[in-house]
């Protein structure tokens, strides 16, 4: 397997601030990777360093095969689309497509087909001669992915490329993106702080806090096993609820305050008497059979979305629910709930840390 | 970098260009260049163009330069090596120069010279020309002030226009006659400007109440800033002459805005000109009957500065210049420093009677300094004019802080 | 030599090239003549030593000297008055001016760029047009004061100390005004229209709006033109120079014009190098706030 | 009020305000048409009933205008193309960073517009003599008026570069242009509109400079329109219809170059240039 970017012992200071502690991150050809996390935590810091945007301060940074520490960004043959698009506002459509192809001294007649042939497959062959002004949002999304398409870069970069588009259009280009991706058989990195966009589009997510990369994986793993209370919270929607809880003198049974003291099985033993954290994905508690609930939880409000209901409980702390279908529920009705034991994510409570059942 | 260093430097600079020049030019043409202030219609302008075409080896450059900044730049471009070759320079400046070695000692050229004799010319000017017994330049010209009076208007007001005010009690009631703010007309026009102007103006008035700027705060000065503050209090004059100079004061005197004005020969081209009246000058009024008479001396004189490369030659120009003096008053108005030349009548009767006062007038001017810090005495004046007739000091106090200056100066 | 060559074309070394080129530049030309001033406030200084540079050192007396005449207070005082008066007049013209044609209605921003042609004209023209007409006696301010019956006798704008300082004030805050204007109109501009939406919607009255949002929002703006107003009316010379020379009496004397009147009209050089170095610490000071001010830029 | 009402007053105060405000120009102008005594005549005409358009060619020949207004052009196209050139790259940086030393950097730049020009003339003249610089004046002037109006200008350009979001410039640089490709490629052309308003409004300051040339020009045929006026009014002049012909004639072509240009002007000045 080729790695296209390989980065190992990446740091990044700015200042007295460190940006980037320690990133190793190895990147597939052909790969898709989301970085995903919420702001400041170094993602498109990580990101800019690639391009060459930002200097990084030690470690090694490899694209393909090459040691591109320092070299400028020109030279690493990157594609990059912006969250504002950058689109050049003196330039029309078809100057902004074949902007790199005549830097790079490509005659003209051919950046000309290059970029007939690049605005036929994404749709902006009447708009060529417009100038950015000129576009609609989501025709200048169109015209910053174009511009890094046409350059069939080493790897395509980008940073939020979605975050300025209505919730429609977002899904929309979800999926085109991903598409195109797999066409043109190239590597992506993709930063957003929208989860939901790393797991449906990438094939490697990687999550960040704080310059520090938390977990890495495939997007089901990351859902399946968080490696930390963080990355359980991050990963989801709606995010997972979390309850404090005291194994049982047994070391099988968790004693969980919700309100009031509940003891749940475990489906494996713990150390007895340690401080954990519960985690339950919201699609994960289901509603009970009468007599058969492992939980009675007061409902405080209910959203219903037609095709789920959304339940919030009036506990401390308080959970959420995502029911299906229509369950006529109203605040002050108790709801019995079940789940199974396998679906429980139990973090250490001091160190916030997936616990491996022993 | 010392000075000499530096002189040397500059000297360098100088001989750079002039090569250049003479690279342009003909090979043996030397240059001459003249700083002055003169305007197309005054002499010096014309006088230089001449001597340029009259001698054929010598190319003159002439620079016009405004009054005020005569001095500041002449200083800037003699300490650094920039000077011209000659340079018409004020009367009190003269010493500032002359004491520190700026200009030519012209002595010895001047006792071999055919053309300049130093008997030729007013005590006063050559005073000012003179620093410790030796010549460092040659008068340029002379002018005194006197007074100017409207005929017409003393007629209107029942005044006799033959017998202009003789005192400083006539020439006020005289003001207080003819002020007539209805018409927007001022008895008198003079300049008390914070300026070399003001001070010209005013030495006069001390010099004839006995006192000089040695002594500016004695009884004679105190009486004569005591007398203007009066003018301005009364609003004889227009309270502008404080920031006005000569020509614009005497510009609403020859505009009918004003009786009298206090001014010089320089204005008789433009009054021949412009005034549409019976226009006449007289001496200046004395501060009581048979008191000595006084006068300002003003005008220009020409010196060589000493880092001049042709000394001979710019010699050679102020030569011709002071050959062209008997023509002086006729082509511009112009009185030469001297009491050998008789001035023939222009033809004009009001200027030819003007003129004979003046003649009469210059035989009482005194020259200011000449001292080497001129400038900082003259400034000391200036204050305290402006102080006692803006009402902010009482002319004896202004003028003890005068004095107080002076002497801190004269040492 | 490879590497200073990319760092020219690709790094800090093309950043730095562009930086460093006006700023050396600027050095010789300004910084230079700036540090020769501040040499010769603590040297004897005549006409024979402006050329060189050793000169005997006299410590601080020329400062000692400088601040025993009778005369530096009043004309310190009269500078205060001057940037102060001159920039509130300018500002608040401006500032008048700018709410004015913000108001959009026909031909408004043709006429507003019709104010700026006083600050293209030159400052000698400038002055000579005022000197003109604040002349006493002839003066077309006086005679339209007089018609309106604001005034019954002449204001000798230029030789009455009383009026003096005020009439050069008078001619700056024409100059200055339109400089004001088109900033503070820049600054108007740049406020989202929503903001005052919203404080209208929450009850807000136009006075109330232009205190809790307008002068907020431009607080860097007025920063700004605040400082950058100090340095240019501490430059004020022409106008001095033309209307009133300064007088009577130093009425209308301020510390720029001083200087120069020191250095070249008496030729005490170390002087007006003194008052010049003073008028560097404050302009420093000025500097900072302007600095400062910038802080609060955001990247557009 | 109806819309076109307030419109209508607005506009009509407007060209009140308009009027007292541009009184001295149109002074100026009137000055020029008047006879010797008319200008001094009470009440002042404000009307002239005989204009004296000779005054305008009197002093265009007597004064050798054209060589004048030739000098001057000189001096402030050569004053511009130093400050452009030097100004514009000084300005980027400032903009492009956000640190200390920028701080630094636009606190010495303004520092050293300090002094008035009447003070800085005599250390730069002794400098310039000293290397020799005072034997090309022009060059020489324009080289000081340079120094004086640059830091204007950066501060000026600055807030044009500012407005010019940095993701363009990192666009092409991923793009594969170098910093300098960049710059030019991308970040100059959008910031021309700012550079060129500032360009013409430091040419205005140049074409109406006037201390240094004084003292730096030495001769004659050298010497810009300013101390051409100066020369002409000095303390012996009550000529005051023939200045301000000099004046007008000087000022007039910068102001028909401004009320043309001033739509762009206003609105470059607006949208950015001072941001």
């Amino acid at each position: 397997m080729t790695q296209q970017i390989e980065l190992s012992g990446v740091n990044k200071y700015y200042g007295a601030y460190h940006a980037l502690r320690d990133i190793d991150l190895s990147i597939r050809k052909g790969a898709f990777v989301a970085l995903v996390g919420p702001s400041g935590c170094g993602k498109s810091t990580l990101l800019r360093s690639l391009a060459g945007l930002e200097s990084i301060s030690s470690g090694d940074l490899i694209i393909a095969g090459e040691k591109m520490n320092g070299v400028p960004p020109r030279k690493r043959d990157l594609a990059m689309v912006f969250q504002s698009y950058a689109l050049y506002p003196h330039m029309t459509v078809e100057q902004n497509l074949t902007y790199s192809l005549r830097i790079r001294g490509v005659k003209k007649a051919e950046a000309k087909k290059a970029a007939d042939e690049v605005a036929a497959t994404t749709g902006l062959s009447i708009l060529l001669h417009r100038y950015p002004r000129e576009l609609s949002g989501g025709q200048r999304q169109r015209v910053a992915m174009s511009r890094a398409i046409i350059r069939n870069p080493k790897a395509f970069l980008f940073d939020e490329p979605l975050s300025n588009l209505d919730a429609a259009l977002r899904v929309h280009m979800r999926k085109e993106i991903r598409m195109l991706h797999d066409r043109l058989g190239a590597t992506s990195v993709y930063v957003t702080h929208d989860q939901v966009e790393a797991m449906t589009m990438a094939d490697h997510v990687v999550v960040m806090r704080s310059g520090l990369i938390e977990q890495q994986g495939a997007p089901l793993d990351l859902y399946d096993r968080p490696v930390n209370r963080f990355v359980a919270g991050f990963i989801g929607s709606p995010a997972m609820n979390f309850v404090p809880a005291k194994v049982g003198a047994d070391g099988e049974t968790l004693v969980v305050d919700l309100g009031g003291p509940q003891t749940i099985r475990m489906a494996r033993p713990l150390q007895p008497g340690l401080n954990v954290i519960v985690g339950l994905r919201p699609e994960h508690l289901l509603p009970a059979e009468a007599g058969r609930a492992l939980l009675h939880l007061p409902v405080a409000s209910v959203e219903n979305t037609g095709a789920a209901t959304h339940v919030t409980t009036a506990t401390t702390p308080e959970l959420t629910l995502v029911l299906n279908g229509r369950i006529p529920l109203s605040p002050a009705d108790s709801v019995p709930i079940t789940f199974d034991a396998a679906h429980l994510h139990l973090f250490d409570a001091k160190t916030e840390m997936r616990l491996v059942p022993a | 970098m010392s000075i000499r260093k530096f002189l040397m430097a500059g000297a360098l600079a100088l001989v750079s260009t002039s090569a250049l020049t003479v690279n342009a030019q003909a090979a043996d043409e030397v240059t001459i260049r003249i700083w002055s202030l003169d305007k197309p219609e005054q002499p010096a302008l014309n006088l230089a163009r001449e001597f340029d075409e009259k001698e054929p080896g010598i190319k003159v450059e002439y620079r016009l330069i405004q009054f005020d900044d005569v001095v500041s730049e002449a200083m800037r471009a003699f300490s650094t090596g920039q000077a011209p070759d000659i340079i018409a320079i004020d009367n009190p400046d003269h010493a500032v120069f002359a004491s520190r070695g700026a200009f030519l000692d012209l002595t010895d050229m001047i006792a071999k010279s055919t053309v300049i004799k130093k008997e030729n010319y007013f005590q006063g000017p050559l005073n000012s020309v003179t620093w410790k017994d030796k010549l460092y330049g040659v008068p340029k010209a002379t002018n005194t002030i006197a007074l100017y009076y409207n005929a017409d208007m003393f007629k209107a007001k029942g005044l006799d226009p033959d017998k202009p005010p003789q005192t400083w009690d006539e020439l006020l009631a005289a003001a207080r006659t003819l002020n007539d703010p209805a018409k927007n007309v001022y008895g008198l026009a003079f300049s008390a400007k914070a300026g070399e102007e003001g001070t010209f103006q005013f030495l006069p008035w001390v010099q004839m109440a006995g006192g000089s700027y040695q002594t500016i705060n004695s009884a004679g000065g105190v009486k004569a800033l005591t007398a203007w503050k009066t003018i301005m209090d009364e609003k004889l004059a227009s309270p502008d002459s404080l920031t006005r100079g000569q020509w614009d004061s005497t510009g609403t005197f020859n505009s009918g805005n004003a009786a009298m004005a206090i001014s010089g020969p320089w204005e008789l081209n433009r009054m021949t000109q412009e005034a549409k009246f019976d226009w006449r000058v007289a001496l200046l009024p004395v501060p009581e009957p048979g008191a000595q008479r006084s006068s300002a001396m003003g005008d220009f004189n020409w010196a060589i500065f000493s880092s001049t490369k042709h000394p001979a030659e710019a010699f050679k120009a102020i030569e011709y210049f002071a050959s062209q003096d008997d023509k002086m008053f006729a082509k511009y108005g112009q009185l030469p420093a001297r009491s050998d030349i008789t001035l023939p009548p222009t033809g004009d009767a009001k200027k030819d009677a003007a003129l004979k006062v003046f003649q009469e007038q210059l035989k009482y001017a005194k020259a200011r300094g000449p001292h080497p810090q001129w400038p900082k005495i003259s400034k000391a004046i200036q204050d305290a004019i402006q102080a006692a007739l803006t009402g902010q000091m009482s002319p004896k106090d202004a003028l003890d802080q005068a004095a107080k200056k002076i002497n801190a100066v004269l040492g | 030599m490879r590497k200073i060559i990319s760092s020219l074309t690709d790094g800090r070394g093309f950043d730095i090239g562009l930086v460093a080129l006006p700023l050396g530049f600027l050095f010789l030309m300004s910084g230079l003549p700036l540090l020769y001033n501040v040499l010769m406030s603590f040297q004897e200084v005549d006409m024979f030593s402006l050329g060189s540079f050793v000169r005997p050192f006299v410590g601080f007396s020329n400062y000692v000297a400088l601040f025993s005449e009778p005369e530096t207070w009043p004309i310190f005082a009269n500078t205060a008055i001057f940037v102060t008066a001159s920039i509130a007049g300018q500002f608040a013209l401006g500032f008048g001016l700018a709410l004015f044609f913000w108001v959009n209605f026909p031909g408004a921003s043709w006429l507003r760029g019709l104010f700026l042609v006083s600050w293209v004209m030159p400052g000698l023209v400038v002055g000579a047009v005022w000197n003109w007409m604040l002349s006493g006696d002839f003066g077309v301010i006086n005679f339209l004061l007089r018609e309106s019956g604001i005034i019954s006798g002449n204001i000798f704008w230029r030789s009455d100390p009383s009026y003096a300082l005020w009439a050069v004030i008078l001619a700056n805050i024409w100059l200055g005004t339109s400089f004001n204007m088109i900033l503070l109109s820049v600054g108007l501009s740049s406020i989202p229209d929503d903001l005052f939406e919203a404080a209208e919607l929450d009850g807000a009255n136009v006075w109330q709006r232009f205190y809790t949002i307008t002068l907020p929002m431009m607080r860097s703006s007025i920063g700004a033109i605040v400082s950058l107003g100090l340095i240019f009316t501490l430059q004020q010379f022409d106008l001095f120079a033309a209307i009133t020379s300064g007088g009577p009496n130093n009425a209308s004397n301020v510390a720029q014009y001083w200087a120069w009147d020191l250095s070249f009209r008496q030729y005490d050089f170390a002087r007006g190098a003194t008052i010049s170095v003073i008028m560097i610490v404050f302009v420093m000071f000025a500097s900072v706030v302007y600095v400062r001010s910038t802080k609060q830029e955001v990247r557009g | 009020m109806s819309e076109t009402t307030r419109n209508r007053l607005m506009l009509a105060i407007a060209l009140v305000l308009a009027a007292i405000y541009l009184f001295p120009l149109y002074w100026m102008y009137i000055t020029t048409l008047k006879s010797g005594s008319a200008m001094f005549a009470t009440p002042p005409s404000f009307w002239p009933s005989d204009p004296q358009w000779s005054t305008y060619a009197y002093v265009w020949e007597s004064r050798n205008l054209a060589r004048y207004m030739g000098n001057s052009l000189i001096i402030a196209v050569g004053a511009v193309t130093v400050i452009t050139l030097l100004g514009t790259g000084c300005a980027y940086v400032l903009a492009r960073y956000r640190n200390g030393w920028v701080d630094v950097g636009l606190f010495l730049i303004l520092m050293l517009q300090v002094l008035p020009a009447s003070l800085m003339i005599t250390p730069i003249f002794v400098g310039f003599s000293q290397i020799g610089l005072l034997d090309y004046p022009r060059l020489a002037v324009i080289i000081a008026i340079a120094a004086k109006a640059m830091p204007f200008f950066v501060v000026l350009v600055r807030a044009t570069f500012m407005s010019v979001p940095m993701e363009l410039e990192e666009a092409a640089l991923v793009d594969g242009n170098s910093r300098v490709g960049a710059f030019f490629h991308i970040v100059l052309p959008l910031a021309r509109n700012g550079i060129l308003v500032s360009a013409i409004l430091i040419f205005m300051q140049a074409f109406g400079e006037f201390v240094y040339s004084k003292s730096i020009i030495q001769a004659v045929e050298y010497q810009p329109a300013s101390v051409g006026l100066n020369s002409f009014m000095g303390p012996n002049t009550n000529e005051w219809n023939n200045i301000m012909a000099f004046a007008t004639i000087y000022v007039t072509p910068i102001l028909a170059v401004f009320v043309l240009l001033q739509r762009r002007i206003v609105s470059g000045l607006t949208s950015g240039a001072l941001k």
